[in-house]
Formats: C-alpha cells, structure tokens, sequence
C-alpha cells in the first residue's frame, strides 16, 4: 500500500480553548485535525478529572493533526500561541498516511 | 436568634442539604460514586428551564411590577461592585497574587445558581413569596463581576480582553437558557405552566435532591484538593466572610428598592453567593495564570456549602426581621 | 384561512414551539448552550417509548381497528413513492448533483418522529383524537424510502446495497423501540398504562419542551451550516415545498382509506416529515458520495422547522376542513 | 400452584417485564437500539436513591423494628455464606477452573439490587407489605460474598487482598447511596417524602421500565456472548439453579427471625439475585486470572433474566404460603 | 524492560462504518484494536462537532490497531476496502510494544 | 520551534486498575500524563463494547504519558507491575515535544 511521510502533532489543551486553537489551526491554513476528548490527567498543575467537573471549566481535550512535514512548522507557530499561557501539551511524531491528497 | 436556628435545624433536616451532605460524606470518604458528567448537566439544564419558566409565568401572573428594572440595575451594581469588596478583602486577609486574588473576586460578584434555586426552594417551603423576576435579576448579575476582574487586572497591566470574550461571557449558555425560559413563561403564562407543570414544578426538588448530591460529590472533592492548592486559614476565612458581606449589600440594595421579603432574602442569596460554573471557564481564557484550584476550591469547596447549609437560612431569617414577613 | 392564522398563533405561543425557538435563536447566535448527547439520545428514547406505548394502550382500549392494515399500507406507499416525487423535484429546482439528490429524496419519504409527536401534542391539545395505531404507520414509514433511493441509484448504476443494511434498517433502534413499546402499550392496556401514567403521560409535554430546545440547537447549527453546504434558493424552496407536497398525498391516502380526522392530519404530518436519524446514517453506509450537509441541512434545517412552526397548524387546520370535526 | 402460575402471568405481562423483553429481542436481534451508558448510570442512581429513601422513611413511619439488626445479620451470613455453596455446586455442576468458580461464587453471594427494585415493585403491586428496612439488608449483602471467594482462593494460594480493595469495596458508590438514601429518608421520615414524593414515587415504575430495557439489551448482548465464553449446559444449569437454592436459604432465615411475607420475599429474592456491578469490578482488581465473560454472562445472561421473570414470582408465591398473606 | 518493535495504525472513521471496520479488520486476522470515542473534526467536508448530533450519523471514532510490521500490509489493505468511498484518515506510526506475544 | 526529544508511551488498560496504575506512576516520579476514554476493543479476552456497560467492570481507559527518554525504563517498570496481571496493551513510540521544561 502506498504511503506519504507525514507529522502527527497532538495537543491536550484546556476545554475552553479549544475554539481559540482550532480557529488558530484554520488561520494557518490547517484544515484537518480530530478532537478526542480526555478523562482527565496530571501534570504541573496537579491531577483532576471529570467527574468532579461541572460546566466545562478546567476540562480539556486533545486535538490530533496530520500533517505535511513542510508545513509542519506554520502549525507550531499557530498553536504555540494559543497554549503558549496555559496549561497543556504539545508532542509530534513521524507517522505516514495513506491517500496523501488529504493532507 | 432562637428564631434563625431553628429555621437553620428545619433547613438542615430537608432532603434537599441532606443529599448534598451525603455527596460531601462520599467524596471525603473516597467512595467511588458518581453521577454521569451528562447527567449532572441535563439536570442543570432542567433546572435552569424551570426557574426561569416559573419566573416568567410569575410575572405575567402578577403583571410586570414597576421595580424589575430597578432590581436589574441593583443587581448589575452588586456584580460590579462587589468584586472590588472582595479583592480588597483578599489582599488584606490572604497572601494571594494579585492575579489570584482578581480572579477569586470575579467568582463573588457573580453569582451561583443552584444557590438561588435552592433558596427559593426553601422560600417556597415556608410559603414566603418571591418576585418572579428575581430570575432576570440572577441572570444578569452572572457576567458584569468578570469585566470588573479585567478590569483590576488591566489596571496592573495585564488580563487582555481577548476579541470575543465578551460575547461568550454573556451568551454563555445558562444566561441564555435562563432569560429565554423566563421569556417563554412570560410569554405563555398561567397556561403554558400548566401544561408542563408536572414536568417542572412537581419533580422539581426531587431533581434538586439528585442535583445537590452531585454537588456535594464535586465540592467533596474541591475541599479534598484544598490541602494541594495550600489555602491558608485567611482563604478559607474569606470563603466564609465573603457571603456574608455580600449579603448584606444585597439586603441594602433589596430594602432600598422595596422588594417583598422573599426578593430581599433573594437578592442576599445572589449576593453572598459565587459563581463556579461561568466565571471559572472565563478565567481559563482571560486570566489564565490563575490558579484555577484556588478560586475553584474557595467557591465550591468553601462558600457553596456555607451558603447552603448556613447561609440561606440565616439570610431568610434577616430578611423576615428587616423586612416583615 | 383565519381559522388557520389562529391556530398557527396558538401553536406558536405553546412552551413547545418556544423552547425551539429558543434553542435556534441560541444557536444562531452561537452561544455555547448545549445539551449533552446522551441527553439527547435519553430524551429521544423516552419519546419513542412514551409514544409507542401509548398508541398500543389505545390499541388496546378501542379495539383493532380493521383500517390498521390500510392504514400501514398507505404509509408503506407513500415511504415508497415520496421519493420519486422528491428526485423529479430536486432534478427540476436544483442542482444537486443525481446521487446528492437521490439521498436527500430518500429522507422526504421516510419520516421525522419528532414532528410526529408534536403534532399528537397539538392534536392533544385541541382534544381532536387520533387513531392510536398511527404509531405503527410512523414505524412503517421509516425505512421503505431507502430502497427507493437506493433503487433510484441502482438505475444510474451506483449506490450498492451493503450486505446486512436491509437488516440494520428495518431492526434500527428506532423502529424496534416504537414497535416494541406499542406492542407492550397493546399487551398491558389500560392497566399497564395506569402503573406508568406519572410517568409516561404527565411530564411529556415538559420533556418535549427540552427536547425540542435541544433540536433547535441542532437545527441552528444546521442552518449556520447551510452557508457554507452552498445550499441556492432552489434547494431552501424545496425543503418548504416539498413537505406541502407529501402532506397533500398523505391528505389524499388518509380520506381515502377513511381516518379520523386527527389520523388524516397525522397521515399528512408523516408525509410531510423528513428523517434526520435513521436515514442519514443508512446513507453514509449506501451513498457515502453523497454530502451529508446537503441533506441535513436540508432535513434539519429546513423541513423541520418549517414543519413545526407553520406545518403542522397548517396539516391539522386542513384535516379539519377535509375530514370535519 | 395454579396460584403460582397465575402470579408469573401477571408478573409477565406487566410493562417492566416486558420492557425487560423487549430490550432482550433487540439486543439478540442484533438491533443498533442502545441506552446511553450515561443515562443507564443516571437511572440506577435515580432507582438507588429512591428504593433507599421510600426505606427510611417507612422506617420512620412504623418505628425501628428489633428485627432490624437481626435481619441485617442474616443478610451478612448469607452474603458470606452462600459463596461456599455456590462452589461446591460450580465444582460439581461445571469444569470452571478454581479461579473461575471462585469469582463466579462471589457473585451469588452478593446481590443484584434490580432484582430487588423489581421484586419491591411487584410486592406493591400486591399490595404485600414490607420492612423499609430491607434495603439496608441489600446494602449489607453487597460486599461480604466478595470476601468469602478472595478466602476459598486464599486456601489455594492465589487470589491476594489489594491494599485499598476493602475500602473501596465497603464504600462502593451503590451501597453509599443505598445506605445514605436510607438514612436521609428515615431523618426526614413522611415529611421529606412528602416533598419530593412526585419524583421517586409516581414516576418510579416507569423509569424502572426504561431502565430494565436497558437491562435487556445488556442481557442479551452477554446472551449472544455466553457462546464465545463456552460455557456449557452444566453452567447454565447452575445459573438456573442457584438462585432456587439461594432463595431456600433466604426463606430458611427469613421465616427464622420472622420477618413479615414481604421481608421473607424480599429475603429470598436478595439470596436468590446475583450482582453485575459492584463484585466484577471487585473481581478485575483481585481476580484478574477469572474470566470476566464466564461471570457476567451467568450473573447477568442466565441468572437475572430467570429471576426475573421466573424467580421473583416463584419466591412471592412461596413466601405467601409459607408467611401467610 | 524487553520492548519489541511494532507499527501503531490509527483510522478515524465515520461511525456507521465502524462495525463494518472492524469486520474487516477480524477478517484479516486483526483481532487487536481498541475504539475511541472522537468529539469533532474538520476534514475536506467541512468541521462537525458532536454536540449538534441527534443520532450517529455523522459522528466519527478512532481505531488504533498495534500489530506486527510483516502483518501491517493485510491489516492496511482489509481496512482500506472500507475507508476507501468514505471520510476519514488513515496514520501509521512506528512503535514498541510490551508483551510481543499478545500481538 | 525548538522542540525536544521524548516518549510518548500508551496504555490501554481496564476501567478499575485506573487509580491503581496512576498511583503507580506517581510513585515512580512520572507526574504527567493524560487519561483517555475508550469505547470499545478487542483482544485475546475478546471483543467489548461500551454499550452493554452497567457499571465500570470491563470498560477500558487509555493512559497517555509524555516523558524524557532517560526516564522511560522507570516508568514502564512501574506501569507493568499494575498491567502484568491484567488484560491490556503497552506501546511506546518517540516523538517530539514543545516546551521541554514541563517533562
Ligand atoms: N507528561 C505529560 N504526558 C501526558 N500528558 C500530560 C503531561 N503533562 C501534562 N499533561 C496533560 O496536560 C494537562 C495540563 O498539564 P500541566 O500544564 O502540566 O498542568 C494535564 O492535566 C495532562 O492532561
Ligand atoms: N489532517 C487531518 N488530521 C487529523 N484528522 C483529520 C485530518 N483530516 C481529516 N481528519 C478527520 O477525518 C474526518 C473526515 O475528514 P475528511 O474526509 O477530510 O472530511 C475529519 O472530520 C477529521 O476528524
Ligand atoms: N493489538 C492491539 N491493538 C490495540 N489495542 C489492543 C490490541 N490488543 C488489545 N488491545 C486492547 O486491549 C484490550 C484488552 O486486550 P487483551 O488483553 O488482548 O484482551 C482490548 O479490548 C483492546 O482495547
Ligand atoms: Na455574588
Ligand atoms: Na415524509
Ligand atoms: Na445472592
């Protein structure tokens, strides 16, 4: 099966900014990303979860983007900027894609 | 004062504090019970229509009372103003950041609305009569105290309004669902309550019940993280200083405009009590270096069960002495 | 004609229009107000159940009404043949492309549950009766559209019927639950009825209200969508007309096979109806090609609304000129 | 015996039995109909926190009864002791491995409190009284059985006691409902009940339908698996026979500390039910090794469907004849 | 810790499909994978968000599928036949695995 | 955008062992990761599915952490302790991540 380089960039970001972000990502010309929503998690600011949570305050969701390795930095850029105050993280990986004309 | 304890041991043995004491109980205990994430927000969601439906069908009940505007504008002053009170008292009594501290007072010049409805429950119990337009009062007290936080902050520098904001804090969802069901009882009145009163009166405190258990679980778990978010003996004070001050605005204001006795203990209640739903997730966004288990823990963990098992049979009862009733 | 206007006023000012206003007015004005999904999908299965069973209850107590069989068979052919109207249709007013068309035609036969229940809400409010098995004509209603769309396909040489999707329509939660639960409503009769009254019978209208609130949401966010699907005038003018249309066939087939008058216009609010549930997922199983804003726009967005503000006065005012009472 | 069989008629055709079917059709017709796991959670918290309160406040109404602690003791015997017996049976009746059996025998020893709501609902209908007090006899049967298996696999050398496991056993979210409900209920006794009356009482048997749907389809899913998990003829022997043997026991203790007709019914339907909930999340952190197929699918695809529609009819009957009533 | 060397496949796919994925997938020998529920997205047919769904019809979910590398071709190939006509993505990341024996 | 070197290590692992497993990982140092729900799955205890859940007992929870290479054989030394009994799946892959002072 024919298959195209590509990044994986993956970022847990708070629940109330996610439209910021996504809206950031459409700027940068991103037009593909999925949004899986998280249970809960740890890091610098302490452990929480969902149960525990009314209104969406201190929830977060990951945000998942395939994309072309060139265009990969436009997408740090972008992102950077939104969860550059906040709580969250940002990982990439090398991965392929089928059908490279989605991307 | 035999008066207020007795009122506060009748209020203590309803379902409804039970029920919030028993999630308080299970979440200290570390039990695993939990109520769905949906669930808990479908019940907001029908308590929210149902308080702004009664409301509205109040009011086109009793045709619309002169005051409503005055009441709005009473309550649009107390979420300004009272922020200003609570930061000063959070400088003084707490060694909070100023970005800390601004963001805390945001939480208590808005307003909590499982508070509200829980007190005129309680009303309602008593057979003290409220005015139905205290809900628009509730509604618009949610946002201005956020603006006021900024505000404080942009005074000191930082805190930006980002483009936007503004919008979503007063669209934000239970604003909406609140005015526009106090709208559609308006416009429906007597009859379009009749039609689904045995969906939003008679179920109504068995749902409170239920919603307060949740409540108790998340506020359990708030104060088990007070320990981690490290607040001192001048932060927890605060969450219970607080309420009271702002009350007595309310009860100020309440008097001045003339509302009957159940709009003064309400317009107290509103007062005293903090937001933990609207003003946490702007905060996220406007604010975002502040700690988030800080302001969570004092309005959830500290403030909400003060008001609910102190606080609003204490403001009840002032608000018989000073107003009648 | 004033008769109607009256009406059409009456319905718009019932809590059940309203909420949905509200629920779109929330949307368009992109406020965050949601309903959780499982919410929504709780409501619905309520609805379904609630329906079902009171329809098999009222089975029960008249008697078997020797026109169900009839009854279904219209139904069966107007979920068969609506299809063809609509593709004619779409082909001359629109655009869309042949398999885009095809899908959108196959949710004009099929039916909309939720338009149904409102309108035996409207029907219940008026104190007009209805056969109890319309219901079962509802469920019959749901699936044969499909196959004519998929047939209509077949002809242009595409769509292929997935092995095992004749299975997942027909046994769809949907279907399954309304059948199942009038066949339990018929079994159990008034005494089952009578155990589950407070439940069942009482809050519907109340949880249809949020229901509705909730599907005004969607249809807001639909609409908002409607933009950038690129629907022209042409594709909007058919989602008015074409429920005109089918609410005239089903007129026709009602009178002829002799309803009540209260079945007729049930007959023609089927008719009238578009599916947004089960006949969108059959589509991105059997025509994935065609664009789904397409037809829930249209559906959604649309029909729908259409349909629940001025259809369905308009559907029961007509079944009351046509068939008396 | 004709009085027997004319009780299972009724039992069968009552709405929540069939609902109970109905879910079952669907899930082994393969239908995509589902409940929200969200919903499902909600309505078990709904029916817990109803069947607790209804028992606290009967038990303010009618006084503490000195059978109370009597009662509850035998539950703890029961709850312990029934493990043993169900695998002697296991090793006999099934070529389940030894850790298999065990897990399985913990199951038995403790309680499905569906079972229970369903068998107090049915004894209502009846009109046959009962202790309020049952419920905590259901509370203190949950967690003992859990013990008796971790003590039969201990004697082995397997099967070790997690740090933290009996804590989260003891205070597992349904038993601290059920007991907290409880004793919300009995503190604020008929006055409590009063107020939030038109929610866990009127509605109860219907939600106790939607709910046992669910059931249904939960049932009959892990139908559709019990021949993936291979379990043969002797298992689903057992599965039917246990229950028959639990509830000799209960009667046995029942009738020895001379609880009413209804509180021996109810005492056998406890020793007769099997859990699914709170003993195979126990059984995932103390018995990983134990197939969880092989458990869930005799506790919730054999054993509570038989009792069900079988069980709880058979064990009123027997209970009226041997009680009186 | 003896890691072994293996490839990570992710496929966000429309809902409907899901079962027949993974009928495919169980087909093809794949009897490993693991469903995430998926809140939202935006592709070449525009964004969607979860909440705004009545029914699954447009709702999507992520399958993440480790397996050996000599298998990943037959896994690529069954899940292709699925995903070909419709929405979705397809990634293929390298990874290790605990426990080889399971894969 | 200066990105660093680090793993990404995923566990899926059953709904009760949550707490458990997160503990573990605290204990060995690793304060940072984020919890995932999981709907449905398969493997060699067969195929589950959310729907057909009453109560948690076999549901499933993925675990994701980020974490500075030197620090991978601890944390998956405490993570197999909790798994090593248990029905569930380890992978790791490498990846990048901003912001390198937060792992
Ligand atoms: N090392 C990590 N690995 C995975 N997720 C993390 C990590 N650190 C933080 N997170 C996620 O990001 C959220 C905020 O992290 P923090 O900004 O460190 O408080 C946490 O609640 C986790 O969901
Ligand atoms: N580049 C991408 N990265 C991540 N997810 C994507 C990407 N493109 C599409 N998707 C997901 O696949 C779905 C359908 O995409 P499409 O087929 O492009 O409309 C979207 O709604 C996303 O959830
Ligand atoms: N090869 C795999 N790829 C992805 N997930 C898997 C794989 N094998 C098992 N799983 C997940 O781990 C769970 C338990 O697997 P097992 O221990 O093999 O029964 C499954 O239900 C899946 O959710
Ligand atoms: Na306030
Ligand atoms: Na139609
Ligand atoms: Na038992």
């Amino acid at each position: 099966m024919q298959t195209h380089t590509a990044k994986r960039v993956e970022i847990v970001i708070e629940a109330p900014l996610e439209r910021r972000l996504t809206d950031a990502l459409v700027k940068a010309g991103v037009t593909g990303f999925t949004i899986l929503p998280v249970l809960g998690g740890s890091g610098r600011s302490g452990q929480w979860s969902r149960e525990g949570q009314i209104g969406r305050a201190s929830g977060m969701v990951a945000v998942i983007c395939l994309i072309r390795p060139e265009r990969l930095d436009d997408l740090l850029a972008s992102a950077f900027e939104v969860v550059e105050r906040h709580i969250g993280v940002v990982s990439i990986t090398d991965c392929k894609v089928l059908r490279a004309e989605r991307f | 004062m035999n008066d207020i304890l007795s009122l506060a041991a009748d209020n203590l043995l309803s379902p409804i504090i039970l029920s919030f004491v028993l999630g308080l109980a299970a979440a200290l205990g570390r039990s695993d019970l939990m109520v769905p994430e949906a669930a808990a927000k479908a019940m907001s969601i029908y308590l929210l229509f149902a308080i702004g439906f009664k409301g509205g069908a109040s009011v086109a009940d009793h045709g619309l009372d002169a005051k409503l505007a005055l009441a709005i504008l009473a309550g649009v002053i107390l979420s300004f103003g009272l922020p200003f009170i609570a930061f000063a008292m959070l400088r003084v009594m707490t060694g909070l950041s100023r970005t800390d501290a601004a963001a805390v007072a945001a939480h208590y010049g808005s307003i909590s609305i499982v508070t509200f409805v829980t007190a005129t429950s309680v009303l309602g119990g008593r057979g003290i009569e409220a005015e139905g337009y205290m809900v628009a009062v509730a509604a618009a007290m949610e946002a201005p105290a956020i603006l006021s936080a900024l505000w404080i902050m942009a005074r000191g520098g930082s805190g930006k309004m980002e483009p936007g904001l503004l919008r979503e804090i007063l669209l934000n969802g239970s604003i909406v669902l609140l005015v526009g069901s106090f709208f559609i009882g308006g416009l429906t009145g007597a009859e379009g309550l009749a039609k689904i009163e045995s969906f939003i009166v008679s179920p109504f405190q068995g749902v409170l019940c239920l919603f307060l258990l949740d409540m108790g679980l998340v506020a359990g778990r708030g104060l088990r993280g007070a320990r981690s978010a490290g607040l001192g003996i001048g932060a927890i004070g605060f969450g219970v200083a607080m309420p009271v001050v702002g009350s007595l605005a309310g009860l100020a204001l309440g008097m001045l405009i003339g509302l009957s006795t159940g709009g003064v203990a309400l317009m107290m209640v509103l007062s005293a009590s903090a937001s933990y739903i609207a003003v946490p997730a702007a905060m996220r966004v406007a604010l975002p270096e502040a700690n988030p288990s800080v302001y969570l823990t004092l309005s959830l963990g500290v403030t909400f069960p003060f008001n609910l098992v102190v606080g609003i049979p204490l403001y009840v009862a002032v608000a018989q002495m000073m107003a009648g009733g």
